[in-house]
């Protein structure tokens, strides 16, 4: 009996948004359980998935019983099988903590907005999972079309940067479809695994080289590398609480994550790395990117568009790990595209609950947090020292094998720019720390009563903070078991 | 396939394209891309896309044109550029 | 910005022209695109799923699950245009303006809130777009059942000439918004509800999903129509053909609830009171 | 000369759709309006649905639907190539709830700032 694991881990947040969105008509109250269930079965079947994976090697999944090249084929791999894992637990635990904003903020449509987040997961899921190169598009386009309107309702300036990133995203998609097009009328099939096999002959044409550029230039609109990133900082920031905890971990690691299918799987590493001679360029190009992402959240008042600048910086590490082109840059890529996903979550929740109980998120203005808001704050530091990369938080192993990768490949200055954004990320969190704990404005002189952010919101982010520090310490095994055997042979 | 007609239906698709971009009022340019969409369909048509054409008749000339008058006569007809 | 835009798309389409000089001559029939996997789809689609038009057996069954993911795209953006604009508190009218049926003679009542309660000889009428026209407004009614039963045809056609669940969702949508166009929105919703049109598009989308789901349960992989034919008493070739059809019609209803839901929301900016 | 002609013949369809996408990305980037922006878009995406057709099309051959009487013996031949219309089916559709969900927001940022020129939004929200 195969397995239907892969087919379960999309279809069941599909058939829960379109539960969440008849409840919100019918009965309102039930939205919430409706996609807690969901979600609870989705992380627990990406969990069972992973460890099917890591048992029998790579599951195959043939949608509606057809082969290969004619029907749509799912294959999970270990490298696929973490990061799902990954996206179905911080969605799982995301829906926990925003149901107070949720309840507060949207309560007339709350049916339309939950069920707008459940499609977002499944988007970005079905992207995950998927083998075939237009099933990704379409996967894409839902997981981008519910990011447009969920960042949309923020009020004031939303619509407007929501309307920026429908532009820039549509660019990026129909070019990501232009460049499938490319090597379907070159090699006639659209299944990622046949393509590949076909590609390794036609090296030298033209035109698998422009789809190859056309493709990477559309992933890299989708995920906001550094000179494509215009749509970025104003969408995350202008978005409402509950759609930027959840796109803002999610969107742009997935992107991430396709751009390694690509680059590593579909070209093949001799073809990305090598044919082209642009490897060295684009780490050039990443150090560039860190650097200016590093000089952007430096220069921001609002707590939370610093948070979202930094995303930038995660983004350009993984886009350098991945072409340093040798093992332990791209395990690193991949290992801190996993440890990204928490680390983000982590900081933005903090911030999340903070501005929950209506914080002041100025950063001269956070006098007497650590007093009033103690859990908080504590995740909040762990997930900065994480993002910084201190030793017991994951964040530190992921970038210590960044730093290994570019000393082998010789990129001294990626390893420049890795330690240069580390020190600019521990002045900014510090920043902030410095203020709310030493602080000693009129505010904290009156009470010292603890007015924490409700339990609900508390108590996941409690377990993110955990969840870091715990990935941190069986970092050794999980790149070992999950991540080192990942890797395709050609990357040497 | 009349190459001689694909090639006038194809110089009729670029200018409405270009009109639609470059028309001073905003219904005109709604009007001129559901003509665009229009021409596109009757391209289809001859290529032998009967399916894509008849989907780019009903949703593309159809239904988007009236999203785009009905969006327009919320806004403004007017445009700087 | 004039000139950026100019520069990027010059760039672009030069390297697009460089790249197209490799690619096999327009229409030439053995270009790898028409030879690798879609051979298959032409000639097999007979054998294997009954279904004469190649186009609906490949979108419905060989890619069947990208159909179901378009579907849920065009419901994705049905709810978000009911989210980004629907106001649920109406707009205040300070006065109402009524129209005498038999003479057309408009009468404007000056008083706050609700509507007048409907009238024999005189029907409500939108302050804010008025025109009325007794020869459009009959040619309408009487166009909008034809236009409805094409509309069914092309649903239940789809097998065997072009057409489908999409192009026949949407022409179904298309009458719906003709007949808030000619009339005015208000009578549009009292022949379906707002509610009703939510439940449609979901339970459109849903019927596809919950097919796939049905093969899903029978055993066999998700999307597998075959597996229908435990339940149904036809051949597997034939359930293949039968699950296109019940896969059809879930888009169908789909499509046609979410089109009028995004016209209703985008022609009356979210009040869902007066429109085009 | 009629190799260059013949090599025309061949390509042209495949300029025209880069230089329809070239004044859709054009539209995008330099319009002032954003209804004009999202026209522009809209071209852009149906030029990248015409290059997926004229990718299946096949000289001499008839549409994708299988002839009633010839159900036994069908040659891939003659017949058009169905697999870029089912792309483009999705890719239609796609367009159109994108082209929805944009417009729902040009309505909504218009009720916010009463114009659809994007300086002059811009202006606003500096004053703001």
């Amino acid at each position: 009996m195969t397995s239907h694991l892969p087919a379960l881990v999309v279809t069941v947040p599909l058939l829960t948004a379109f539960a969440a969105f008849a409840a919100g008509w019918l009965r309102p109250k039930l939205c919430f359980p409706v996609g807690l269930t969901g979600l609870g079965i989705t992380a627990i079947s990406s969990i069972l998935l992973l460890a099917e994976v890591l048992e029998a090697g790579t599951v195959t999944y043939e949608l509606g019983r057809w082969p290969a090249p004619w029907g749509i084929v799912y294959v999970v791999d270990r490298l696929n099988g973490v990061v799902l894992a990954a996206i179905s637990l911080c969605a799982f635990i995301q829906w926990i903590s925003s149901r107070a904003s949720v309840k507060s903020q949207f309560s007339d449509r709350i049916g339309a907005f939950y069920g707008l987040e459940l499609l977002f997961v499944t988007g970005a899921m079905g992207i995950t999972v998927t083998g075939d190169a237009f099933n990704l598009y379409v996967l894409l386009e839902i997981a981008s079309i519910t990011a447009y309107a969920l960042i949309a309702m923020g009020g004031g300036r939303a619509p407007l940067s929501s309307l920026n990133y429908v532009f820039m995203g549509t660019i990026g998609a129909w070019f990501y479809l232009l460049g499938v097009g490319y090597l379907y009328i070159m090699t006639g099939s659209l299944n990622m695994a046949d393509l590949a096999s076909i590609l390794q002959g036609m090296r030298s044409s033209q035109a698998i080289l422009v789809a190859f550029v056309i493709i990477i230039v559309g992933v890299w609109l989708k995920m906001g590398f550094f000179p494509l990133h215009g749509w970025l900082p104003n969408a995350y920031t202008h978005a409402p609480w509950p759609a930027t905890t959840l796109i803002a971990p999610l969107m742009t690691k997935v992107m991430a994550y396709v751009m390694m299918r690509l680059v590593l799987f579909l070209f093949g590493p001799e073809y990305s790395f090598g044919v082209l001679g642009l490897k060295d360029v684009v780490v050039w190009w990443a150090s560039l990117a860190v650097v200016a992402g590093s000089v952007i959240a430096l220069s921001q008042k609002d707590l939370k568009r610093m948070i979202t600048c930094i995303i930038l910086i995660e983004i350009a590490y993984m886009v350098g790990g991945t072409f340093l082109g040798n093992r332990s840059g791209t395990t690193g890529a991949i290992f801190h595209l996993v440890n990204d996903v928490f680390m983000t979550l982590c900081v933005f929740l903090a911030v999340s609950s903070l501005a929950f109980r209506q914080r002041e998120l100025d950063m001269d203005a956070m006098e007497g947090l650590f007093s009033e808001m103690p859990f908080t704050m504590g995740a909040l530091v762990t997930g900065a020292l994480s993002i910084v990369g201190v030793p017991p938080t994951c964040g530190f192993f992921s970038k210590w094998l960044l730093l290994k990768g570019a000393l082998e490949a010789g990129h001294y200055e990626f390893m420049v720019a890795l330690i240069l954004s580390s020190l600019v990320c521990l002045v900014l969190f510090f920043r902030v720390f410095e203020a709310a704990y030493f602080g000693h404005g009129e505010r904290s002189h009156g009470h010292h009563r603890m007015r924490e952010a409700p339990l609900g919101m508390v108590v996941p982010l409690l377990v993110v903070a955990i969840g870091i520090v715990a990935l941190g310490l069986m970092s050794g095994k999980v790149i070992s078991s999950i991540i080192e055997p990942a890797l395709p042979r050609g990357v040497l | 396939m009349i190459w001689q007609l694909d090639l006038v239906i194809l110089t009729l698709v670029v200018i409405c394209g270009i009109g639609s971009l470059m028309i001073k009022d905003l219904l005109g340019a709604a009007i001129l891309f559901g003509a665009y969409s229009f021409m596109m369909c009757v391209l289809w048509a001859i290529m032998g896309a009967v399916d894509v054409a008849f989907t780019e008749a009903s949703v593309g000339a159809g239904v988007s044109t009236v999203f785009f008058v009905a969006a327009v006569f919320h806004t403004t007809r007017r445009t700087k550029d | 910005m004039r000139i950026l835009g100019i520069l990027v798309c010059v760039a672009t389409g030069a390297m697009l022209i460089w790249a197209s000089g490799e690619f096999p001559p327009w229409g030439d029939p053995n270009s790898p695109a028409s030879l690798h996997v879609s051979p298959r789809y032409i000639e097999k689609t007979m054998e294997e799923t009954s279904v004469p038009n190649a186009v609906t057996s490949v979108l419905a069954d060989y890619r069947g699950y990208d159909t179901m993911f378009e579907t849920t795209v065009i419901f994705a953006a049905g709810v978000s245009c009911f989210m980004l604009l629907r106001l649920f508190s109406g707009r205040e009218r300070s006065s109402h303006h009524y129209r005498h049926i038999l003479t057309g003679l408009t009468l404007r009542v000056r008083r706050k809130g609700k509507q007048l309660p409907e009238l024999e000889e005189f029907e409500p009428m939108d302050s804010l777009w008025t025109p009325y026209d007794l020869i459009l407004r009959t040619l309408c009614r009487f166009l909008i059942p034809f236009i409805q039963l094409f509309a069914l045809y092309v649903i239940a056609h789809g097998h065997h000439s072009p057409g489908g669940g999409f192009q026949g969702g949407v022409i179904l949508g298309a009458s719906m918004i003709l007949l808030a166009i000619s009339q005015d929105m208000r009578s549009a919703l009292r022949r379906i509800r707002e509610r009703t049109l939510a439940i449609f598009s979901v339970a459109g989308v849903a019927i596809y999903a919950g097919t796939g789901a049905l093969c899903l349960l029978l055993g066999s992989n998700f999307l597998d129509y075959a597996a229908l034919s435990r339940i149904f008493p036809v051949d597997p070739v034939g359930a293949r053909s039968l699950g296109i059809f019940l896969v059809e019609v879930g888009v169908g209803i789909a499509v046609m609830a979410t089109m009028i839901v995004i016209y209703h929301n985008l022609a009356s900016e979210g009040f869902l009171d007066e429109g085009l | 000369m009629d190799r260059i002609l013949e090599v025309v013949i061949a390509k042209y369809n495949y300029w025209i759709y880069i230089v329809l996408m070239m004044i859709g990305l054009y539209g995008v980037i330099a319009k002032n309006n954003l209804v004009k922006k999202i026209v522009g878009m809209s071209i852009f995406q149906t030029a990248i649905i015409l290059f997926f057709i004229s990718m299946g099309m096949k000289k001499g051959a008839t549409i994708p639907i299988i002839i009633h009487g010839q159900e036994a013996s069908v040659r891939a031949s003659d017949y058009i190539n169905p697999l870029p219309h089912v792309l483009m089916l999705t890719a239609i559709v796609v367009a159109v709830s994108t082209l929805g969900v944009a417009l729902a927001l040009a309505v909504k940022i218009y009720k916010e700032f009463d114009t659809l020129e994007e300086d002059e939004i811009l202006e606003k929200i500096r004053k703001s």
